[in-house]
């Protein structure tokens, strides 16, 4: 297993993910954890978030992903686990965990990983906020090329 | 055909999967004027995202099958 | 609590260390694992390790690091746990976990104080060969002066 | 006074923890001396080694009082 996308409605665990990516030989794991926040960018009050993926092409762009990572910084074991539906402040919404024989690997592929992630990967967000309304949030983008 | 919309273009086309009935030879650009059908905050939407066909990034020219699964995308939010 | 460090002969829970940096207005945690591998830098099998910290001079420089990352990198939370006495393979050995409101300044933070933190702070590493040997293994360094 | 040695330098002088009498004015280097003892393999290792007196690196110039904390530091391995 060099390479694993989970995409659910429970929460989850990074202990569970990190023990996927561990072996006996690697002296490292980074983790990244993304929390909900009780504010949005622009200053807003959050009091919920839901999440919607389109599971197997964010699976798909996720093994690409995971490939050019290791393509540019060396052997590692990746894992990903990304919440879909409902969400609260302080809920989990996404876990990357990275293990390698050394540490520089570990960091660099699992920036790498969210980074690519939140630019690729089929995935939406909807923030609900404490005045009552709610809104789609993009993340600030790289290329985004228009369909019509 | 068969159409999934996600995000706000799930909202604003009513449902995560719809059923649109379309001619053959049509190009992913006739689906989705198609689906705007002059409606403005449709074209907006719609033409702020991208379109994957069978998973992948489609071009606006390519030529639907009536089995292709069609996804529309939204500018992405995860993480 | 802005800063922590534990020295522990009892095994760490890295959940337990993000649960002490985390807040309702961070949204990204970076957990650095450091683990026991079964093969020294240069090849030889590991069967287990021992350390041993000057802990009251340990948390003093955990604190300069810290600050150092706060400085350099933004606001953030910060705490490291390292393990002491005879650990095996596979048995993390060190976890630092660092909150803040975003992802760039949790990993640039966390790396900085893993970096230091192996460079300065008074913890040694003994190694246990299969072959029955052992060794003092001292961190590739930066600046060591000597003390005579 | 009490010297804190650790690691490969405690396992040379016999202990976490020694006790040395050094003479009034003694400096950082004369208790490195001391404790060497014209024995090559102390004397390689304190030279390896840093000194911290009270929980800072020390200067080898540094004057020694009765009640200073001095720790032995040889190159250090955490992580």
């Amino acid at each position: 297993m060099a390479a694993l996308l989970r995409v659910t409605a429970e929460p989850i665990d990074p202990r569970a993910l990190e023990a996927l990516v561990r072996g006996d030989d690697c002296g490292a794991v980074a983790t990244f954890i993304g929390v909900v926040r009780d504010c949005s960018d622009d200053g807003r009050s959050v009091t919920r978030l839901s999440y919607e993926a389109y599971e197997t092409m964010a699976r798909e762009e996720f093994a690409r992903i995971a490939g050019e990572a290791k393509a540019r910084f060396g052997t590692c074991t990746i894992a990903v686990a990304h919440r879909v539906g409902d969400l609260r402040v302080g809920d989990v919404a996404v876990v990357v965990a990275v293990a390698s024989r050394h540490r520089d690997v570990a960091f660099d592929a699992c920036r790498y990983t969210i980074d690519a992630l939140k630019q690729r990967a089929p995935i939406w967000k909807k923030e609900h906020y404490a005045d009552g309304g709610s809104d789609w949030r993009e993340n600030r983008c790289a290329e985004q090329a228009g369909a019509s | 055909m068969r159409v999934l919309a996600f995000a706000r273009l799930r909202e604003l086309l009513g449902g995560g999967e719809v059923h649109v009935a379309i001619a053959d030879g049509s190009t992913v650009a006739d689906l989705v004027r198609q689906l705007a059908g002059h409606r403005a905050e449709h074209t907006a939407a719609l033409s702020a995202s991208r379109v994957a066909r069978n998973g992948r990034l489609a071009g606006l020219d390519e030529v639907l099958g009536e089995d292709d699964e069609i996804a529309l995308l939204p500018p992405v939010g995860g993480g």
